[in-house]
């Protein structure tokens, strides 16, 4: 009861995001059970949040020291144009499974460079990390336009577009690869030593580093692993469309803050959780496919995310105010108690 | 395998034109079959985005013929032109369970997937204002005109315009639109070929499909030029920019606008000279024809070049393509 | 007094400033011809007057990502103001002005209210604005303005256009408020320290309130000045401004934690990025590589900008050392 | 005589925490009245209810000049001729030092334009007073943690308030301020301002109080005159028990060298520092405030890069350029301010103290035993007495000094072989500080060799083996810890 009742503490925010997604989805269900609740349409759902899951879960990194990553998108994009050069080659188009593995290996590779550009500036310059990846946002999608004159690449190998279309025991292949990023992400961020340090340097980088804390190496580890993600959705994106361009996802940078905050990640840096995040994709999937599944105008769609945005940290703040004052009135009865008895 | 089953992937990928045709005929067939009696079909048509006037227009040309055929018309798409979120769109209208799906892809590759699903889901698929890069997938494609074509026709309007020798910039939307990069190329090839002493100054200026930015690129680009004699527009915002920059400048008699816009847009601009030709197929039509063709094809007919679609005279069909005609110019003249 | 410049945070990104000019003007002269110089001082008048409304907003900590969406909204209505029902064009103005102010007081009250970091809250009303002009608009263009409209945008005095002067009042204003006035102090106090700023007595959620209302006052100025320029509305030609934006007011020295910021440094900021936007095509770069050399000078000049800054706080003598 | 402030029946409650029950306290215009307690008593609480930072619970009053009233806001508490000092100052790094000074004065005023000169004037008037040496149009964050405290000081003091609320005013100051701080202090009582000052140095308190007020864990136990009780008995009240002060300095000379400075400089920060550091010894360092030594054993933390000399330890020569380098080189520093160098303010403490040795519960993937850590940091908790003890407090929760023992504890856990210590019981209380001197000593017992640096004599001699004595950067003097006085220290520390 206790350990639940810490928990329930613990997890606040998380439990909040759990009970808003279950109502929607629930509410959705009833509205359109015979379109929202159908096989296809939940398939459809889980091979579609990855895109947005992924890039979200590299930008919450960053968001955890106090950064931000505006190139995300780019850096998905980019990696995803070097990975469909491989595919499209002959090379690929003769020994299948050699292509896909060096495409997965030139895109990680892309992802690697991005990350250790925009990692270095910030924390061995110094620069802030906003205005670091706006400029590596635009160099990125120049560098991306140019080599590809802004056309498409494709062509890929068949066996390729299992990547972003093919099922499992009937999950989509890119939930779980997803999944498993989710893991890695809670696991790196939440369990491991370098964790640890992402979120103390957030919270206070000086008191960090006056720990021997080596925030630099911190930073630019978190960087690569939100290039990396990214990375990973450019992979199913460029799948999913067996095709590769420039602009592919460019929308996803808006969003991908927006579903980190709304799952309780802290702005400032040092707060938040994966698995927050990974419910606040979650929402947003649901709510937009389930919205345009009823027909509900586009721009509609967008006014009520962004009401939900606001709504959810709004309870969050009353609730919080809420718990603290019956908090202290517990308090003030018990010591009132005590008083007497002494 | 793209979809559910492999088999079913591996079909539909080694489908060849023949089992891919009776596959769509009889899923029209079923359609007409356990819908007889109220043939309200649901057709969705997906623009690249909506909430520009150039596909807001196609929209209400759409609906309109969705009214007169007493068919139900969804025309949504997503509201930037991202491959991305047209994907997603397609795939939440697979889900509503549609009947025909027609697409103006935002590129021609990324929506090959979904379509595929949508096909294995018995929904019949077109395309419009920009080919879908699969045939065998297609039911029909819907081209406002033929893209060689359109292309040396916006060269010849700019050379009636500015004369056939001089220095010209092409303004295009964005360097990542596919159709107006493949008009630009076909455009070149031509110039190159037909009027040697045409001299395109440099690449293409994107200008974000914002006329603001349209305007104040040309602003630069004919100080940076100054022997700039004309300037073509391939998306509907850059020959008015450009052509207000020009106005401002007090330059319309130096440097010859032309370019792809809306009618009514274009008419001020036009009407004081700042731009000199623009030219656009009729939006409305091209909706229209969109949704007329998919009801024919619901209605389990087969496209031939002798097949007629009323209020369509002068459409043309190849194969699976049916163009819709020839581009309307407008000139002084159009809005005497 | 050049030391005491040079000293200044906003010394680096004005050399690197005067740099790049040095560069296009050797590769174009044309760069320093003074029509070359008004077109690029108007063209990006309205990224300045904004640039201006959101220095406050990022020296007291925040960020208003929802500018582009509430200058789409102004700009909607004073277009629909000017067509339908003809209004003169003070009444305009100061719609527009109102209704930026609106959106900023609902930005503000949910920031100081609610608590909401300031990300978020602008991240919502961002999409619910554009969402609610365009389910209103659905995009529709707004054209054929009025005559007397179009001449007030093609107004000049003493050869210079009304949109760069509204941008150079609204400089002197925002420097005089943010260096004179307690309320501008209380910016940077709250900046520097919120928790001492309610310390020393300062109304910190009325002055939060201010700041963003102030913002979206900017944005309606704005609208009305891009509308003027470009002499019709388009409720899709903003989206991603409010990056921009930021861009110029950030690479001017303003820090995203808060605390510093100057005017001057947002006015060099905003200078950067249009010279550059111009000198690009000046310079005949070719467009595949426009983005690229964008992208580069920016990284390049914040870094330098940083190294600088520094190399000072290294030199800063700590204690007199007896020689 | 009319009180000026009286309080009664006041409670304070925190989640988690009750900071205050039904305390009493008031003062009288031109006295000085003490307010001592242990870390965690609820004296700053207090505090910062008579300022309108926090609102007491239900229930009580508040009475100035006899009229009841309630402290809204800060700015109330401004208004009603209330100034503070905090104890962690409330200044804005970003913003001049003038304007820190004056502030607060234009708010009260309303005055919503500003005149910089009159400001500039106002504040050099105000640093003049508190006897600073600071350009009012330095930017404050570029001053020592000293110099802000002046800051502060003199910002209060220029308030013109009817009270003024010193909350341990003098913990980051040395001798030559602390004196004319008293300076000041005397001149307020002669205009007949009443003086709340809340510290845990004994012969301040006895030197400068005219009454006392004794608090423990948010309860009031006692009021009584300076006159009525001796430092015994107030220690007694305040901790529960006794406590003996005996010097703890052990000078025998140590053999084995384990770090040997030589020629270190820096221009700007220090000069030509040249001393050995032997095994299980304890070396402190002393100076006026300003004299570098922690710009001196920043550098040997590699905080700080030296410009020229050189650091051997254990015989090498080595090269400490980062922080984790010296961490791997088995230096410790504890920094000066807890607030900023030494905590991060809203994480736990288990994670604060867990932080600099997270290797130690890492496993060879890379994953942190929390079991592991939870007990080692429960440990180190209970060993400081950390109070309260409750491992997932907030830092930012706890009081000063308890925030003072974490950082302590976070250090020791990582059993360095030589630590720097940096004003240690900088606003710790007398208990606390004793312990703390205790286990400093032990420390050195068991091996590990310090640095102590202070500005409290009294502390210096009370620990060290050895004694450094700054001056403007450079070492001044050397003394074996044996029958030393003040005065013999304060010699060299002057600048003649
Ligand atoms: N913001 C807060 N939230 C929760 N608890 C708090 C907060 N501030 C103080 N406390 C608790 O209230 C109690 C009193 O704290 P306070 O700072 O008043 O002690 P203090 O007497 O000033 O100690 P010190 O002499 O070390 O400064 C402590 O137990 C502390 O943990
Ligand atoms: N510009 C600065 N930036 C950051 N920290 C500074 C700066 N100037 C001084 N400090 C810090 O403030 C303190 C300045 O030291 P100070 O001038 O007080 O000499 P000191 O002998 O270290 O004094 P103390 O008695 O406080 O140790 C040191 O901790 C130093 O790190
Ligand atoms: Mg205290
Ligand atoms: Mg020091």
């Amino acid at each position: 009861m206790k350990a639940f009742k810490t928990l329930k503490e613990k997890y606040a925010n998380e439990l909040t995001l759990a009970c808003i997604f279950i109502a929607v989805f629930i509410i959705l269900g009833i509205l359109a059970p015979d379109k929202f609740l159908t096989a296809y349409n939940l398939g459809s759902m889980m091979s579609q949040m990855p895109e947005l899951g992924l890039l979200s879960l590299g930008m919450m990194a960053a968001i955890l020291t106090g950064g931000m990553n505006l190139s995300i998108c780019y850096i998905a994009s980019l990696s995803g144009i070097f990975a469909a050069y491989v595919l499209s080659s002959d090379f690929a188009a003769t020994n299948v499974g050699a292509g896909i593995a060096a495409a997965i290996g030139v895109a990680m590779l892309a992802a690697v460079i991005t990350g250790l550009i925009n990692g270095g500036v910030i924390a061995y310059i110094g620069v802030a990390a906003m205005l670091v990846t706006l400029g590596t946002m635009t160099l990125f999608q120049g560098i991306a336009t140019n080599i590809t004159q802004g056309g498409a690449i494709s062509g890929f190998p068949e066996e390729f577009m299992a990547l972003g279309g093919g099922n499992v025991l009937g999950i989509p292949v890119p939930m779980l690869i997803y999944i498993g990023a989710i893991i890695a992400a809670y696991l790196l961020l939440e369990r491991s030593a370098w964790g640890s340090r992402v979120y103390m340097t957030g919270c206070n980088e000086t008191a960090a580093r006056f720990s021997g804390v080596n925030t630099k190496a911190t930073v630019l580890k978190v960087y690569i692993f939100s290039s990396v993600m990214a990375a990973i959705g450019g992979l199913i994106m460029i799948s999913r469309y067996n095709s590769a361009r420039v602009d592919y996802g460019s929308s996803y940078l808006m969003m991908s803050i927006s579903a980190v905050v709304l799952g309780g990640t802290s702005i400032m840096g040092g707060h938040g959780s994966v698995i927050g995040t990974v419910i606040a994709v979650g929402i947003i999937q649901i709510v937009t496919t389930g919205l345009n599944v009823l027909g509900i105008n586009r721009y509609l769609i967008d006014i009520i995310i962004g009401a939900i945005l606001i709504g959810v940290l709004a309870i969050r703040f009353l609730s919080k105010k809420l718990s603290d004052r019956n908090l202290v009135k517990a308090r003030t009865v018990k010591a009132d108690v005590q008083s007497n008895t002494i | 395998a793209c979809t559910g089953s492999p088999d079913a992937g591996g079909a539909s990928a080694s489908a060849s034109a023949e089992t891919q045709a009776p596959a769509a005929d009889t899923s029209g067939a079923d359609k007409t079959a356990d819908e007889a009696g109220d043939s309200n079909y649901k057709i969705a048509v997906v623009p690249k985005l909506i909430g520009i006037p150039y596909f807001t227009q196609t929209g209400d040309g759409a609906k309109a013929a969705g009214d007169e055929l007493g068919v139900e018309v969804i025309y949504t798409g997503p509201s930037k032109a991202d491959a991305a979120e047209q994907v997603k769109m397609i795939e939440d209208l697979i889900a509503q369970g549609v009947d025909a799906i027609a697409v103006a892809p935002n590129d021609p590759a990324a929506v090959v997937p979904a379509l595929e699903k949508a096909k294995n889901a018995g929904i019949v698929c077109l395309d419009w204002d920009a080919p879908v890069d699969n045939e065998t997938l297609i039911d029909a494609s819907i081209h406002q005109i033929e893209d060689k074509e359109f292309a040396e026709h916006s060269i010849d309007m700019l050379v009636e315009a500015m004369g056939d020798s001089g220095d010209y910039a092409i303004l295009t939307g964005s360097l990542s639109a596919p159709n107006q990069n493949l008009w630009i190329d076909y455009a070149k090839t031509y110039a190159a070929e037909k009027y040697p002493n045409l001299n395109l100054v440099t690449d293409p200026i994107p200008t974000e499909e914002k006329q603001q930015e349209a305007y104040s690129k040309t602003l630069d680009l004919v100080k940076a030029y100054p022997d700039l004699k004309g300037i073509v527009g391939y998306a509907t915002v850059c020959p008015l920019g450009a052509a207000q920059a020009i106005r401002e400048k007090g330059l319309q008699d130096q440097i010859a606008v032309v370019g792809t816009a809306v009618k009514e847009d274009a008419q001020e601009f036009i009407e004081d000279g700042s731009l000199d030709i623009a030219f656009l197929w009729n939006t409305q039509d091209l909706g229209a024809l969109t949704v007329k063709v998919a009801k024919y094809l619901l209605d389990g007919n087969e496209l031939s070049s002798d097949m007629t679609i009323d209020g369509f005279p002068d459409i043309s069909v190849d194969g699976n393509v049916v163009y819709l005609g020839p581009p309307e110019d407008y000139t002084k003249d159009t809005y005497k | 007094m050049i030391k005491s410049l040079v000293k200044k945070r906003e010394f680096t990104i004005f050399m690197i400033v005067v740099v790049i000019a040095v560069v296009i003007a050797i590769s174009n002269s044309v760069f320093l011809r003074a029509d070359n110089i008004i077109d690029v001082l108007k063209s990006n008048s309205v990224i300045g007057i904004m640039a201006l409304g959101m220095l406050p907003v990022l020296i007291s900590g925040g960020i208003d990502v929802s500018v582009s969406s509430t200058i789409a909204l102004c700009a909607v209505i004073s277009g629909k103001l000017l067509t339908v029902s003809g209004a003169n064009l003070f009444a305009v103005l100061v719609v527009s002005v109102a209704v930026g102010a609106a959106v900023g007081l609902a930005n503000g009250l949910i920031i100081s209210k609610l608590k909401i970091s300031p990300i978020v809250a602008t991240l919502g009303t961002m999409s619910i604005v554009l969402g609610a002009v365009l389910y209103w608009t659905n995009g529709e263009w707004i054209t054929n303005l009025p005559e007397d409209f179009k001449n007030f945008g093609t107004t000049t005095v003493a050869g210079i256009p009304i949109q760069v002067i509204i941008f150079a009042a609204l400089i002197a204003i925002t420097a005089l408020v943010l260096k004179y006035t307690l309320v501008g102090r209380g910016v940077y106090a709250i900046g520097g320290s919120a928790s001492s700023a309610v310390r020393v007595g300062y109304n910190v959620n009325k002055i939060q309130t201010l700041i963003y209302v102030f913002t979206g006052m900017t944005v309606g100025l704005a609208a009305v000045v891009h509308t003027s320029i470009v002499q019709q509305v388009d409720p899709n030609t903003f989206t991603g401004l409010e990056m921009d934006v930021i861009a110029c007011v950030v690479i001017g020295g303003a820090s995203t934690m808060g605390g510093s910021g100057s005017v001057t440094g947002t006015v060099l900021g905003v200078l950067l990025m249009a010279i550059m936007k111009n000198g690009l095509i000046l310079a005949r770069i070719p467009t595949y590589w426009q983005d690229i050399v964008v992208g580069l000078i920016i990284v390049v000049a914040v870094s330098i900008d940083v190294l600088n800054r520094n190399r000072e706080q290294e030199k800063l003598v700590r204690v007199d050392v007896e020689e | 005589m009319q009180t000026f402030l009286e309080i009664d029946h006041i409670s304070k409650t925190f989640p988690g925490v009750k900071a205050l029950s039904d305390v009493h306290f008031d003062i009288y215009p031109g006295e000085v009245h003490s307010l001592v307690g242990e870390n965690g008593a609820g004296k700053s609480t207090l505090i910062k209810i008579m300022s309108g930072v926090y609102q007491p619970d239900e229930g009580g009053t508040i009475k100035i000049n006899g009229k009841e009233t309630k402290i809204h806001n800060a700015m109330d508490a401004i208004r009603q001729g209330i100034a503070v000092i905090y104890q962690d100052f409330s200044l804005f790094g970003n913003l001049s030092v003038a304007e820190n000074i004056v502030i607060n004065q234009m708010i009260e005023k309303n005055r919503q334009v500003l005149n910089w000169k009159e400001i500039r004037k106002k504040a050099a008037e105000a640093l003049r007073i508190v006897g600073a040496d600071i350009s009012p149009s330095e930017t404050l964050e570029n001053l020592s943690v000293a110099k802000q405290q002046m800051v502060a000081i003199a910002s209060a003091v220029a308030q013109k308030a009817q009270m003024i609320i010193m909350d341990e005013p003098t913990s980051a100051l040395s001798t030559t301020e602390v004196e004319t701080l008293y300076g000041i202090i005397e001149k307020l009582k002669a205009e007949n301002i009443a003086v709340m000052f809340v510290s845990h140095k004994m012969d301040e308190l006895f030197r400068i109080s005219d009454r006392f007020t004794v608090f423990r864990d948010g309860q009031y136990i006692k009021s009584c005159k300076k006159e009525e009780i001796d430092r015994g008995g107030l220690i007694s009240l305040m901790v529960g028990r006794k406590i003996e002060f005996d010097s703890l300095a052990n000078p025998v000379q140590k053999s084995e060298v384990v770090l040997e400075v030589s020629h270190l400089s820096k221009k700007g920060n220090f000069k030509d520092i040249s001393f050995t550091l032997h095994k299980g010894e304890i070396l402190g360092i002393t100076g006026l405030v300003g004299a570098g030594r922690s710009e001196m054993v920043q550098a040997l933390f590699g905080l700080n890069r030296p410009d020229s000399g050189t650091v051997k330890i254990d015989g090498r020569e080595t090269h400490i350029d980062n922080t984790w380098g010296a961490v791997d080189a088995g230096i410790g520093y504890i920094p000066e301010s807890r607030q900023t160098q030494g905590l991060v303010l809203d994480k736990s403490v288990a994670e604060n103290i867990a932080l600099p040795q997270l290797k130690k519960y890492t496993g060879k993937f890379g994953f942190v035993n929390r079991k592991k850590q939870k007990e080692t940091v429960g440990e180190w908790v209970e060993k400081l007495d950390v109070r309260p003890r409750n491992e997932e407090l907030l830092a930012m929760q706890l009081s000063g000094g308890n925030q003072q023992k974490v950082v302590l504890a976070k250090w020791i856990a990582t059993d360095a072989k030589i630590l720097i210590v940096d004003e240690p019981t900088n606003g710790v209380d007398v208990g606390a500080k004793s312990e703390i001197h205790k286990i400093l000593r032990q420390l050195a017992d068991r091996g590990t060799s310090l640095i102590v640096i202070s500005s409290e004599l009294p502390e210096v001699l009370a620990v060290s083996d050895r004694i450094l004595v700054m001056r403007r950067g450079r070492i001044s003097g050397e003394f074996v810890n044996k029958d030393l006085t003040q005065e013999l220290i304060m010699d060299k520390a002057v600048v003649s």
